[in-house]
């Protein structure tokens, strides 16, 4: 009732007195100091920055949008999708307490068990598509029950066991690529049956032929999925629990171990949804000899996302555009392509030094506060 | 058989090293309180600083011995440097220090392939000066199995980077200064009230892990790769691996890296040696073996590590 | 004026709250200096302050007459100030050495610490003091008791002559507490100064010469102990009057609820943690109180009737289902609570808000949850029910951070939480540790309430005052064993105190 | 303020001052998308952006390289569209990865012309189709894998020589299959008997590690010389023949793609351990095309194969490691490829017959 007579200042102040809502905003703030670090990077080579961000926007975005072709903006969300996915599997897993540095291996081999299924099976496609769907979840869930058993069992560090996992996986898929779906090259595979194919007629034409697919609804169900097994029910509490302290767990009669394992499972799995968003609705086949980098940027956007599902979203889109865009940039100016990943290096240093925005952002406070009472003090006075 | 580990020994021993002096940085770090996910792009900047180097040296003609060593030398300062940025953020901002390490992962990667670009119009910088590789060495070659394992074909920078390992393992374990270095690893409230100064020692810890890990890329570079090309391969995250699985002491990470360095060495010279190729085991077993035996040997060796207990915890002074 | 140590006027905000609010304090050379406060009056604050930890905001420091600055532990180091801090700050895989030479070390050549001879030196330390410290024991390996000792003498080693105690007695048997008030003594007599924060007035009266009270930061009141009575005191601290006995409706023993025979468990590393329990027996309406010095197997005990660790043979009895192999969730569903000794280890997910600690217990059972679904509404509204019973006090009510609360009131949700489930056996263990007496007045009362519902409860407590106030029988454990049975009428301190040091059986 | 001058190169490739100028030339917008590598890969995606470079350097134009966020069809139509939009005319896409993205891009951009290199476009059937505003150039690897061949044969001392590659690429298939039989040809034609004792592929491009400790074990072996078709790989192969030599040993490392005889130099008498190199002159094909494209005299819909009658592969005009007589011989084998009379194997199934037709039982250790 009474925020409605308050002046938007006092709003503010009111609004940043909480602690956690200054938390919130960090991120933010980081991404506007990457920017404006870009900004002055882009100036010193001599270039325009203005003209720079446009380009930005205008190459993940804009161009085209108005005479309705939406490939851009499909092509980005394509990106943001899969990141969305990468981005949840580690946020998931540092929610829970894990680090899983193997995203990038669970989601090819969740996407090498998608490609397998997607040649071999025949299906119509309503029916393959679920099918692949769960095997991917399966695939990548199967890829992280190693370092989940370990770490569950053994209490081995799972931040070495998913690095070793994550070359493993290469050459694993590698072997059996090559034994069962050899492509038509040796470093790849056959592509899949349009049956397994996520692209859908429909979205892509909607966005002009862009690589958007079916995942991108896939996601956005996993992302209201996990937000609502860790907010509203008794085992996202239970893995919250044990990943902020395992002891106190163990004494209010939770399984530590198994929840560890879980919830390594769970974050494989929705790698391996990266996996079938990637390799059955992006290639259609799998690469040999590389681990897919979505892994390691998985990481860059649950931090900046602040590990929560709906906070990835947000920052896999940032890293979508920034992604896109950078390359038109790149191919508008004379702005190297490095430059967008020293911004997109930049924001998530920034946002690791959320402490230092959000002591500023309480000092403004203090100062706006102490300024209100002076003029309050002089008005009483008058 | 004795041929085989005969060929391996030298071989293993010299993929080791860049990736034995760089845990050996993130020990510093970590035993310090302060994780270090960026060992990797610390590496790379210590690969581009030495190449950069040589690669002005070479332009100048310069092939005296020393041109390594300076190479070797900046690429320990300037990743130094940039350590200071993790630092900064993880202890000054007291940021989490996983979200630092991977910004400096990423910005390293950027940066020097930026200023690769900017200094010498390509990101692939060859060169022409590298580390010197010793045949034989007087009478220590000639000891038996040892003389050929340890003593032949060995590169003098592996040398001054085992002498930096137990340079580390005795200020870590035997001098004042380790012992308050571990302290803040362990519990830096008790350093703090003990009148240690936990922010410099943080800081020192970095840095000096920056330092080696330049020093590592910079080995990779002038044993290993002889050019650079904006990347090393993942050996900053095998690193950390051995780290890990070195159960954060020197002794043990020495014996991690070269156990993992001699998976691999014994995985690549699979492919050529006669006995082992006839059996005509896919390639991809070979390659993913180094990592498939690590893991085992985790299981073996690394139950319950337990990590130094204040790590990845910003000390707050006075809680302000 | 001979005063050794002046702080004048002290102010010092942390974010959201002035800890001290111009307070002063004065020090004479040779006494023993209690201060007092309720938890979260802001006595550590004001010695981490004279410790160099934190800076005033406000205020000026005058050791014997000069205004000095201590700007960090070193400096107050170099006036020869020492503190032993409340919660101890030691390197828990260190030395005993190690630990008290930390930042002082001796060194030999390039720098390394010579450890031969800080160890000796540590030995004679302790023995002029009699402490009996091993020097090369590690930290994780010795009593608390010991530990604080180690704490001690690191004071010791930097030759401190301004010693501060924050809470020694909350963690101290009877016997070490009387051992420590000894030492005590000794350092006054050498000339040395302590200033001591207990909330324990009993201790005050026992050795202190002058008491500065706090209260919400302010300062109150600086008396002479000899002069000032207990509930004077009490008066002082609380600003109102505190009644210290508890009232208790007369013992009226229903059904058995706990009965062991038999209990056996060996511990291979440390054999006085071994269980050889034969028999032990707790009705509905009795509070049974278990008494022991720290580290004679009433962890075990405790951990193995809950579910944490398993034992060897035997049977537990609970309403006469042997529940010996039930699992930690089993037993709690049957309606065994347990208040565990280290609230922040084992009781609380400190990051988790008020209300999710609430649910801890219970997220999984309906109406807390349907199905594995959270019902939200319910929580928060249950939460709010204990807050508001349980008199718990946060910055936001059941969305605080449980990180951010005060140790009283993490305490008081714990036993909220523990309590308000209507369990037939509440095991509480040391639950009014660390507590303030406004808390532990409140604590015991609720325990005593359960009990007069007829439920049962196990108390176990390293304090005598508490035991003796509360139950209806005391065990008392020795060793792992059993070692006597007192009713309440038969027990008092003296039998009590001889049994837990392993004297003679009595009664039983 | 000042304008860093940040990817507009220097890099003209080493044979750019010998190729002619054309006449009438007008200014290109040349792009050009680079494949997995970057574009400073010593091989032909630097090789490529060399030619355009040049032509570049010749007639002042405007060149652009992108090097795509990934490795996906949908990645490199991304970056062609790119290009298309900051208004380059030509794009030219080295490597097969290219087929699927430019059979799409032939079709969107029909005003745009294409260059694609060691493949051909395709709907994702294998079948080549090639709209007019396409050229796709092959190269004949296999012709200068057999040169390389011969003169590793007729060069090794021990009588051992070996092949490692990266990954199984057509182009470095080709260029083993052509070393394999340059060697048997040598000991045919010149009575040898050298052996290719190693023959393996190390499964990727960037192993460096991987590839100076395969590299070890081989000349420890005796092989003395060592045809690296392999990237990164190769880059370890290098390495560890530099070390050698420096320290006494004599071995060797045949270049690939583009002379690497500076890449393998050590220390600063300016000797290099790159016995020869088997190029392929991608820059060549890159060049022409550009000057096509500038002078209106594209012609598309065609593929085209650089080989050895064009100068579109071959060895270095300078090969200061050859022995004089190795080169004559050598340029014997040219000429009689020129003339048809010694056709290099291009397959595998070819490379089998060649061998049994060179009086080689069955391969036997060794799978090509
Ligand atoms: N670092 C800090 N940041 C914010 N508030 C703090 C900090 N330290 C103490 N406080 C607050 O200052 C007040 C005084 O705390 P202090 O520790 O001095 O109390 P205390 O008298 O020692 O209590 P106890 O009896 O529980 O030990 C409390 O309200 C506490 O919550
Ligand atoms: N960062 C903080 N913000 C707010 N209050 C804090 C903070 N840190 C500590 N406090 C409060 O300061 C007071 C003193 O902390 P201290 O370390 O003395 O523990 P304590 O609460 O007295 O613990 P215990 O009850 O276990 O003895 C406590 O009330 C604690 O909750
Ligand atoms: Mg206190
Ligand atoms: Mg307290």
């Amino acid at each position: 009732m009474e925020n409605k007579h308050k002046s938007a200042r006092e709003r503010f102040i009111h609004y940043f007195s909480d602690e956690s809502n200054r938390r919130k905003l960090a991120p933010y703030i980081s991404i506007l100091f990457g920017l404006l670090a870009g900004l002055i990077l882009m100036l010193l080579i001599g270039q325009d920055p203005i003209k720079g961000y446009i380009n930005i926007l205008n190459g993940s975005i804009f161009k085209g949008l108005f005479e309705g072709n939406f490939r851009r903006l499909g092509g980005t969300l394509a990106i943001a999708t899969v990141l969305t996915f990468t981005g949840l599997s580690v946020a998931f897993a540092f929610k829970t307490g894990l680090f899983n540095i193997g995203v990038g291996g669970q989601m090819l081999f969740g996407g090498f068990i998608v490609v397998l299924l997607g040649n071999v099976l025949t299906l119509p496609k309503p029916v393959h598509l679920l099918v692949i769907v769960l095997a991917a979840a399966i695939g990548g869930a199967l890829w992280a029950l190693v370092p989940g058993i370990l770490k569950a069992r053994y209490r081995i560090s799972e931040v070495v066991t998913t690095i070793m996992m994550n070359y493993v996986a290469m050459w694993t898929v590698s072997y059996f690529v090559r034994r069962w779906i050899p492509g038509h090259y040796e470093t790849e595979s056959s592509m899949i049956k349009e049956s397994a194919s996520l692209k859908f007629e429909l979205l892509t034409d909607l966005f002009s032929g862009s690589a958007i697919n079916l995942s991108i609804i896939l996601a956005g169900l996993v992302v209201v999925f996990i937000w609502y097994i860790l907010e509203k029910t008794t085992f996202g509490y239970e893995l919250k629990a044990v990943g902020f302290n395992p002891d106190a767990s163990k004494y209010a009669g939770m399984k530590v171990n198994r929840n560890i394992l879980y919830s390594m499972i769970i974050s494989g799995a929705i790698a391996g949804l990266a996996g079938a968003s990637y390799y059955a609705g992006y290639t259609n086949h799998v690469k040999l000899g590389v681990v897919p980098n979505f892994g390691f940027d998985g990481i860059a956007v649950a931090l900046l996302g602040l590990n929560s599902p709906f906070g990835v979203v947000l920052s896999a889109l940032l890293f979508g555009v920034l992604r896109t865009g950078g390359e038109y940039l790149n191919a508008m100016t004379s702005i190297p392509k490095e430059l967008v990943d020293i911004i997109v290096g930049l924001i998530i240093y920034f946002a690791a030094a959320t402490l230092l925005i959000q002591f500023m952002l309480t000092k403004l406070i203090k100062k706006m506060k102490k300024n209100d009472e002076k003029h309050i003090e002089e008005k009483v006075v008058e | 058989m004795l041929d085989f580990l005969n060929q391996i020994f030298p071989l293993a021993i010299a993929a080791s090293i860049p990736i034995m002096i760089t845990a050996i940085g993130g020990l510093f770090s970590e035993r310090s309180g302060v994780v270090n996910i960026g060992l990797e792009g610390l590496m790379l900047v210590g690969a581009f600083t030495s190449s950069i180097t040589i690669h002005y040296f070479d332009q100048a003609g310069n092939n005296n011995e020393y041109v390594v060593w300076i190479a070797i030398l900046l690429a320990g300062i300037v990743s130094g440097l940039f350590a200071i940025l993790h630092a900064y953020a993880s202890v000054s901002l007291k940021a989490n220090q996983v979200i630092s390490g991977t910004a400096i992962n990423m910005l390293a990667t950027a940066l020097t392939i930026f200023f690769a670009r900017f200094l010498t119009r390509s990101q692939n910088i060859s060169l022409l000066n590298r580390a010197d590789r010793y045949q034989k060495i007087p009478i220590l070659s000639d000891i038996p199995l040892i003389g050929n394992w340890l003593f032949t074909d060995i590169y003098i920078t592996s040398f001054f980077v085992l002498l930096l390992c137990g340079i580390a393992w005795f200020i870590i374990f035997k001098t004042t200064h380790g012992l308050r270095l571990r302290s803040c690893g362990e519990y830096p409230q008790a350093a703090d009230s003990a009148g240690i100064n936990v922010v410099k020692l943080r800081y020192q810890a970095v840095i000096i892990s920056g330092i080696l890990s330049g020093f590592g890329g910079a080995i990779y570079i002038v044993t290993i790769a002889g050019e650079f090309n904006g990347s090393v391969n993942g050996f900053g995250f095998l690193a950390l691996g051995a780290l890990i699985f070195g159960k954060w002491k020197p002794l043990n990470i020495v014996f991690a890296t070269f156990f993992f360095g001699f998976m691999s060495t014994f995985a690549s010279l699979s492919f050529v040696n006669e006995v082992i190729s006839s059996f005509r085991i896919p390639y991809q077993f070979y390659n993913a073996l180094p990592y498939v035996m690590t893991l085992f040997a985790l299981v073996i060796f690394s139950r319950n590590a337990s990590a130094p207990m204040a790590l990845g915890e910003p000390y707050d002074a006075g809680k302000r | 004026m001979d005063y050794v140590i002046e702080m004048l006027n002290i102010t010092k905000d942390f974010p959201g709250i002035r800890a001290n609010d111009n307070v002063t304090l004065q020090v004479k050379k040779g006494e023993i200096h209690a201060l007092l406060g309720e938890n979260g009056a802001g006595k550590s604050t004001l010695m981490s302050i004279l410790f160099g930890l934190y800076q005033p905001d406000s205020g000026v420091i005058k050791i014997k007459g000069q205004e000095v600055k201590i700007t960090d532990p070193n400096v107050a180091n170099e006036y020869k100030i020492g503190m032993v801090h409340q919660h101890f700050k030691l390197v828990h895989n260190f030395s005993v050495t190690e630990n008290i030479i930390l930042g002082l070390e001796p060194k030999k050549t390039f720098g390394r610490v010579d450890i031969t001879y800080a160890a000796k030196k540590v030995q004679d330390l302790s023995n002029k003091y009699s402490l009996k410290v091993n020097p090369y024991d590690l930290i994780h390996d010795i009593s608390v008791g010991m530990q604080q000792r180690v704490e001690i003498l690191k004071m010791l080693y930097r030759d401190a002559e301004i010693l501060i105690f924050d809470e020694p007695t909350a963690v101290l048997t009877p016997q070490e507490i009387d051992e420590l008030m000894e030492i005590m003594r000794n350092f006054v007599n050498e000339g040395k100064s302590i200033i001591i924060i207990t909330h324990k007035l009993k201790e005050i009266k026992k050795v202190a010469d002058r008491c500065t009270v706090l209260r919400k930061g302010k300062y109150i009141d600086t008396v002479d102990v000899k002069n000032t009575s207990e509930e004077e005191l009490a008066r002082l601290m609380v600003g109102r009057d505190v009644i210290f006995k508890v009232d208790k409706a007369p013992f009226k023993p229903g059904k058995m609820v706990l009965e062991i025979n038999n209990l056996k468990r060996t511990d291979k590393v440390n054999l006085s943690k071994s269980l050889d329990v034969e028999h032990l027996e707790l009705r509905e309406g009795e509070i049974l109180g278990l008494a022991g010095i720290e580290g004679n197997g009433q962890t075990e005990f405790i951990q193995v009737l809950t579910g944490l660790k398993e034992l060897e043979s035997g049977e537990i009895l609970f309403l006469g289902q042997d529940i010996s192999n039930l699992s930690i969730r089993e037993k709690s569903a049957l309606g065994i609570a347990h208040i565990p000794e280290d609230r922040h280890k084992h009781g609380l997910i400190l990051d988790f808000t008020l209300e999710d600690n609430i649910a801890l217990q219970e997220y999984y059972k309906s109406p807390f949850s349907n199905n594995g679904i959270l019902d939200r509404g319910y929580m928060k509204q249950y939460a709010k029910d204990i807050i508001k019973r349980f008199d718990v006090r946060s910055g936001k009510g059941e969305l605080t951070l449980t990180r951010s609360m005060s140790g009283g009131n993490q305490q008081k949700a714990i036993v909220g939480r523990e309590v308000a489930r209507n369990p037939k056996l509440l095991i509480a263990v040391q639950p009014t540790r660390g507590l303030d007496v406004g808390a532990i007045e409140f604590i015991h009362s609720e325990l005593i309430k359960a009990r007069d519902e007829g439920r049962a409860v196990l108390l176990v407590s390293l304090e005598l005052d508490e035991l003796l106030n509360l139950s209806d029988q005391i065990a008392v454990m020795y060793e792992g064993k059993i070692v006597g049975s007192l009713s309440s009428e038969d027990a008092d301190e003296n039998k009590i105190g001889l049994l837990m040091s392993g004297g003679n059986n009595v009664g039983k | 303020g000042p304008k860093l001058d940040y990817d507009k190169g220097t890099f003209t490739g080493p044979y750019c001052d010998d190729l002619d100028v054309f006449a009438d030339a007008k200014k290109a917008a040349i792009g050009m998308v680079t494949d997995s590598g970057t574009i400073d890969d010593k091989s032909f995606n630097q090789g490529t952006w060399e030619g355009i470079q040049c032509y570049n350097a010749k007639h002042t134009s405007a060149v652009k390289y992108l090097q795509p966020s990934g490795e996906t069809k949908e990645d490199y139509i991304n970056a062609i569209d790119n290009l298309v939009d900051a208004g380059y005319k030509m794009i030219v896409a080295p490597g097969f990865k290219f087929e699927n993205a430019i059979f799409e891009a032939q079709t969107t951009h029909e005003d745009i012309k294409f260059i694609i290199i060691d493949g051909a476009p395709h709907s994702g059937n294998y079948v080549p189709d090639i709209k007019s505003n396409t050229v796709s150039v092959m190269f004949a690897e296999e012709q200068v894998g057999f040169l390389a061949g011969v003169a590793a044969a007729l060069q090794t001392e021990t009588g051992k020589v070996a092949f490692v590659g990266g990954m199984e690429i057509p182009a470095v298939q080709k260029f083993g299959w052509g070393y394999v039989a340059g060697v048997a040809y040598a000991n045919d034609t010149y009575d040898l008997n050298v052996v290719v004792t190693d023959y393996l592929y190390q499964g990727t491009f960037t192993e460096v590690t991987a590839g100076q400790t395969i590299a070890a074990g081989m000349y420890d072996e005796g092989i003395d010389i060592i045809f690296a078709a392999a990237g990164g790989v190769g880059v370890g192969v290098i390495n560890e023949a530099k070390t050698r030599t420096e320290a006494g040993e004599e071995v060797w490392v045949i270049g690939v793609d583009s002379d690497q005889y500076d890449a393998g130099k050590y220390g600063t008498a300016g000797k290099s351990v790159i016995l020869t190199s088997a190029m392929k002159r991608v820059d060549l094909a890159a060049y022409n095309y550009s000057g096509a494209l500038a002078t209106n005299s594209f012609v598309g819909g065609k593929q085209v194969t650089y080989d050895i009658k064009n100068d579109g592969v071959g060895l270095p005009a300078n090969n200061p490691n050859l022995a004089a007589d190795t080169l004559t011989k050598v340029d014997t084998v040219v000429a009689a490829m020129k003339a048809d009379t010694i056709v290099a194997p291009n397959t595998k199934e070819k490379l089998t017959t060649y061998l049994t037709s060179k009086g080689y039982v069955t391969p036997g250790t060794i799978t090509y």
